[in-house]
């Protein structure tokens, strides 16, 4: 942590960046997003456990970029967002510089993008441990059990757009539920309108999703629809061997194909 | 049971002008003739038209309160419900909810010039007080109507442009962009603001009333200023969006003003008081 | 109408809420499985909890439902019908359990629906609702509602308000003529009171909300409002859960001929809720749209509707995924 | 439930499928009249979300058929198409949305025979799995949801 914060006045203060996104404690204890520009206030920048939030959602939001060349306290994760920011042409690699963090706190010389992507190639890229084995419960479970269960679940969804809003790769400035001709997904939260949201949401995001978790992190009446977009993570891997975000040249999975791709459903 | 706040009132489609490739005029005739006869308005107000299926949008009455019996809608096709709204035919079903709003303090300007200035599709929400006062027209000395448009194409209400450029009591001057105009056309060519400052209208015991498009007003208005006219004689409409029509929904506020309660009309002294959110 | 106050053992409670929970629709707070707290109608006395902070939405959906029909309409080329909905269906609710920021939203609500013209849709709900508050013995770092001027056991917007008392039995503090009637049909549950203290949990006041109210007036400009909100992302929860946000969307849905004109929850949050058709947008970058959200709450309500609207309750800052404090802004902000 | 006839829906492609199912009816082979057929450019076109409302709108079954590979009248439509079906089949199934109701199918403009077969197919599976109550369910049951405390 130390070394994060002297990195980071040392970034503001020979006015490298404007600005450093990193994460702070707040008033309950909770960490949270962090703008530093004021290299006397980087002392408020914090690194531990509770910082778990995908700040690369920032990277794309007008009013951060406003504020001139950022460095990002990144996880794994957030590389992996930064990675298919990149190759999604929403960011440049040049406008940015990654302060990698490890899984156990410890700051990474990120210099450049190939040594990130050398990171990311080298790290787990699978789902997360816990929410691996959340989906192998429900896997486990029949059909009629997992239609059963998604229903309940979200049913509670109160159509707040927080999965939405926190995902770095739901960065459309018009969502297709804005669109109303036509009006693809009701506008009140009903469960079947809202499961519609949450198909079209993991369709949009398959072969994207970094397997961050933070869509289902940022719902404040807890639906775990990470596992949706976790499930097909998995799934692009399962059939393309691929993972998303691990190379700045990757193109999006549904947007390319293999002559040779594999399936067993078409007759 | 008291009423249904949110219920429209159903109209008939009594007759449609097409004014421009996309602009149309209905004339909208209650089906229930007590509704009709309970209903009155006010030149300024506006409603919320609907077409059931498609949602409702807010546009001004652009028909004046003097003549009974109808009102009229100007819209332009551009979102969901007004395109709804043009594929609907003449005996076919609009809903109507209103009116809602405050009005143009036309009996305030009893005695006075009055100067209309208006750019594009903004003519239609001051059609209703400029018929207002032209009904009323012994009430009020000089009327001067400056009206401009994109092209010739462009220009809304033809057929009254004509008729109000030959009375002898009203001063029409129309307008089109450079590039916009057609080979037989007579009226100015040039914006708004430029021809205002050449005709040069007087501004002594005038009223200014102006509605347009933002860049249109922000060039209009220091032209006003040195014609001088000063803040609280220049009226204009602000158009936010809005659901309800009545203080609820939430959208339409200025800082603490309610568009749809307090405006839409307000004078320039009024915006100049409000917080940059329009 | 003049209060009183009598004393309600605990059996007598149990007993009470079993023969209201017989004869009429009871909102009542259980701890779901997933460790949240909902409100559900009629559960068993065993689930409902009186041990719960906040649960996860707030309870105004009882008097704004999160989806309500204006009226249905069937519409044919050249015939369309409007059909009103009938509001005197509406059953009547007794809302259990809930605590006095809850309650006291009603109004703030009520400052909003019935200010100019009435609306009957919520007007004819809170008719038919009964309020059974209870007061706070827990509270947590989110609470604040000692900054908006009101108390772990504030009367306002309850009808009878329930205090625990130490040995497990309850204060019950009858407010209103809805509450005497309820109380008078059961009046064998009721004995008078011992006087004994309530066990109320203590809120630290985080600022003064009149303090604030001034100084926003001269607000709407300062920096304030970029740097503290560049961590919002625009998303809607805190409309959503907060008990006093009244925004709502008017939409039509047609399946066939027939179809309904619905009011949903909205948020001023969303980046699409003032845009225009022309494509301009008067609050076009998310500063404006969470001063607009403070700003009506503590500015602008209180001006206009003669209410704050902020109970405190914290739901916005503990659903936040991004921990927008609202209450520390506030601190923030009554001192800028 | 012996008499009961699925609703089924067709999306296909207008190059190969439609003309193939326009080869079973010029060859006079007959097949099962359940089946509405929506034609599209390619498949490419067809968003997942047509058949999520094809089935809100009581649809019992879908028919998703197109170009073989490589015979694309756009070159790689189907291809784009391919990957995007199997996403789809897999978050279907992973929501306990039955994938059986679905057909995903290559039929070309000659293949007339193999239509009727692929329709006569699917319809003989729908009727043995009767009509899709639950998801009619979901659907009706959320109309209600929304004047809950009526």
């Amino acid at each position: 942590m130390n070394n994060l914060i002297a990195r980071a006045k040392e970034l503001l203060e020979n006015k490298i960046v404007q600005v450093i996104v990193g994460y702070e404690a707040g008033p309950t204890g909770v960490a949270r997003p962090a703008f530093i520009t004021n290299p006397a206030k980087a002392d408020l920048l914090i690194y531990d456990e509770r910082c778990v939030q995908n700040l690369a959602v920032y990277l794309t939001k007008p009013e951060v970029r406003n504020l001139g060349k950022m460095a990002i306290v990144a996880t794994l994760p957030v590389m992996r967002s930064i990675m298919m920011l990149i190759s999604e042409q929403q960011i440049f690699a040049d406008n940015i510089i990654v302060l990698g963090v490890s899984s156990d706190g410890s700051l990474l010389d990120i210099a450049d993008i190939k040594v990130m992507q050398a990171y990311i190639e080298k790290s787990d890229l699978g789902n997360p441990v816990k929410d691996r084995a959340l989906l192998v419960e429900l896997n486990k479970l029949s059909k009629e059990e997992r239609f059963a269960y998604w229903q309940k679940e979200l049913s509670k969804c109160i159509k707040c757009y927080a999965c939405r809003q926190a995902c770095p790769l739901c960065y459309c400035t018009r969502c297709t539920v804005e669109v109303n001709q036509p009006q693809w997904i009701p506008v009140q939260s009903n469960t079947h309108g809202n499961m519609e949201w949450h198909i079209l949401r993991a369709m949009h995001l398959a072969g994207r999703c970094i397997s961050c978790g933070e869509c289902g992190r940022a719902c404040p009446v807890g639906i775990p629809c990470h596992l949706l977009t976790m499930q097909l993570a998995d799934e692009v891997h399962n059939y393309f061997k691929v993972y998303a975000g691990t190379s700045e040249k990757m193109s999006s999975v549904l947007s390319t194909f293999e002559p040779n791709d594999k399936e067993s459903f078409i007759i | 049971m008291s009423e249904n706040i949110y219920k429209p009132y159903l109209m008939e489609i009594e007759q449609i002008v097409e004014e421009t490739p996309d602009v149309r005029t209905f004339r909208l005739k209650f089906k229930n003739t007590a509704e009709a006869e309970k209903f009155s308005f006010k030149a300024g107000q506006f409603g919320e038209y609907s077409v059931l299926g498609e949602g409702e949008s807010t546009f001004c009455v652009a028909s004046p309160p003097t003549r009974n019996g109808y009102i009229e809608c100007t819209f332009r096709k551009a979102g969901r419900v007004t395109k709804g709204l043009a594929n609907l035919e003449v005996g076919d079903t609009v809903g109507f909810r209103g009116p809602y709003g405050n009005t143009f303090p036309i009996e305030e300007w009893e005695g006075k010039n009055l100067l209309y200035i208006a750019g594009g599709i903004a003519l239609p929400p001051m059609r209703c007080v400029i018929w207002n006062t032209i009904d009323l027209r012994e009430k009020y000395k000089d009327i001067t109507i400056v009206y401009g448009a994109r092209s010739v194409s462009d220009l809304v209400y033809k057929h009254e442009l004509k008729d109000w450029a030959e009375r002898p009591d009203i001063k029409l001057i129309t307008t089109v962009d450079p590039g916009g105009q057609t080979p037989d056309w007579k009226g100015e060519v040039g914006f708004v603001p430029m021809v205002l400052e050449k005709a040069a209208p007087s501004s002594e015991n005038a009223i200014a009333i102006l509605c347009g498009p933002p860049v249109m007003i922000k060039f209009t208005m220091p032209v006003l200023k040195k014609l001088g006219f000063l803040d609280k004689d220049i009226y204009t409409t602000l158009e936010n969006r809005m659901k309800c029509g009545f203080g609820k929904c939430g959208r339409c506020n200025v800082g603490k003003v309610f568009v749809c309660k307090d405006g839409p009309v307000f004078s320039y002294e009024q915006i100049l008081a409000l917080p940059e959110e329009y | 109408m003049e209060t009183s106050r009598k004393l309600i053992r605990k059996q007598s409670l149990e007993k009470l809420y079993n023969q209201l929970s017989a004869t009429r629709k009871v909102y009542a707070p259980v701890i779901a499985d997933d460790k949240q707290v909902e409100f559900k109608y009629n559960p068993g006395f065993a689930e409902v909890t009186f041990e719960h902070i906040r649960s996860t939405l707030s309870v105004k959906n009882i008097a704004f439902p999160k989806v309500e029909n204006l009226f249905l309409y069937s519409n044919g080329k050249t015939e369309s019908t409007i059909t009103d909905i009938d509001l005197n269906k509406i059953p009547e609710v007794v809302l259990w359990g809930s605590h006095p920021c809850d309650n006291a939203a009603f109004d703030a609500l009520r400052s909003i629906f019935e200010w100019d013209i009435k609306d009957e849709f919520f007007s004819k709900r809170m008719e038919k609702l009964v309020v059974i508050g209870l007061s706070c013995h827990l509270s947590d770092a989110y609470c604040f509602c000692t900054s908006v001027g009101l108390a772990p056991n504030s009367s306002k917007g309850s009808d009878i308000l329930l205090s625990p008392l130490h040995n497990g039995d309850y204060q019950a503090d009858i407010l209103t003529e809805k509450g005497a009637s309820i109380v008078n049909s059961f009046s064998e549950l009721f004995e008078s009171t011992s006087g004994e203290e309530v066990v109320l949990t203590t809120v630290k006041q985080k600022f003064d909300h009149e303090k604030v109210t001034s100084k926003l007036n001269g607000a709407f400009e300062h920096p304030f409002w970029v740097e503290n909100s560049l961590r919002c992302i625009g998303c809607g929860a805190c409309a959503y859960v907060c008990p006093t946000c009244a925004c709502f969307d008017i939409q039509d849905e047609t399946r066939g001929k027939n179809g309904k004109r619905y009011r949903s929850w909205d948020s001023c949050g969303f980046s699409m809720f003032t845009l225009h058709t022309s494509g301009h947008n008067p609050r076009n970058v998310q500063s404006a749209r969470w001063r607009q959200r403070i700003m009506h709450k503590f500015s602008y309500m209180p001006d206009r509707n003669q209410s704050l609207g902020c109970v405190g309750c914290g739901r916005c800052s503990s659903g936040c995924p991004v921990d927008m404090n609202i209450a520390e802004q506030l601190e923030a902000l009554q001192n800028i | 439930m012996s008499d009961f006839e699925p609703k089924v829906v067709a999306f296909v492609c207008n190059w190969c499928t439609y003309a193939g199912a326009d080869l079973t009816g010029t060859s006079r082979i007959k097949y099962a009249s359940n089946v509405k057929i929506i034609r599209f450019p390619c498949t490419g076109r067809i968003d997942f979300m047509l058949l999520l409302k094809a089935f809100a709108n009581g649809a019992d079954g879908i028919i998703v058929s197109g170009c073989h590979p490589n015979d694309c009248h756009y070159t790689s439509g189907n291809f784009h198409a391919k990957r995007r079906w199997i996403m789809f089949k897999e978050l279907m199934d992973f929501m306990g949305v039955d994938m059986n109701r679905i057909t995903f199918s290559w039929v070309s403009a000659a293949e007339g025979a193999k239509w009727a077969d692929v329709v006569n197919t699917t319809v003989t599976r729908l009727r043995e799995m009767g009509p899709y109550v639950s998801y009619r369910d979901l659907v009706n049951k959320s109309v209600e949801e929304e004047v809950k405390n009526e």
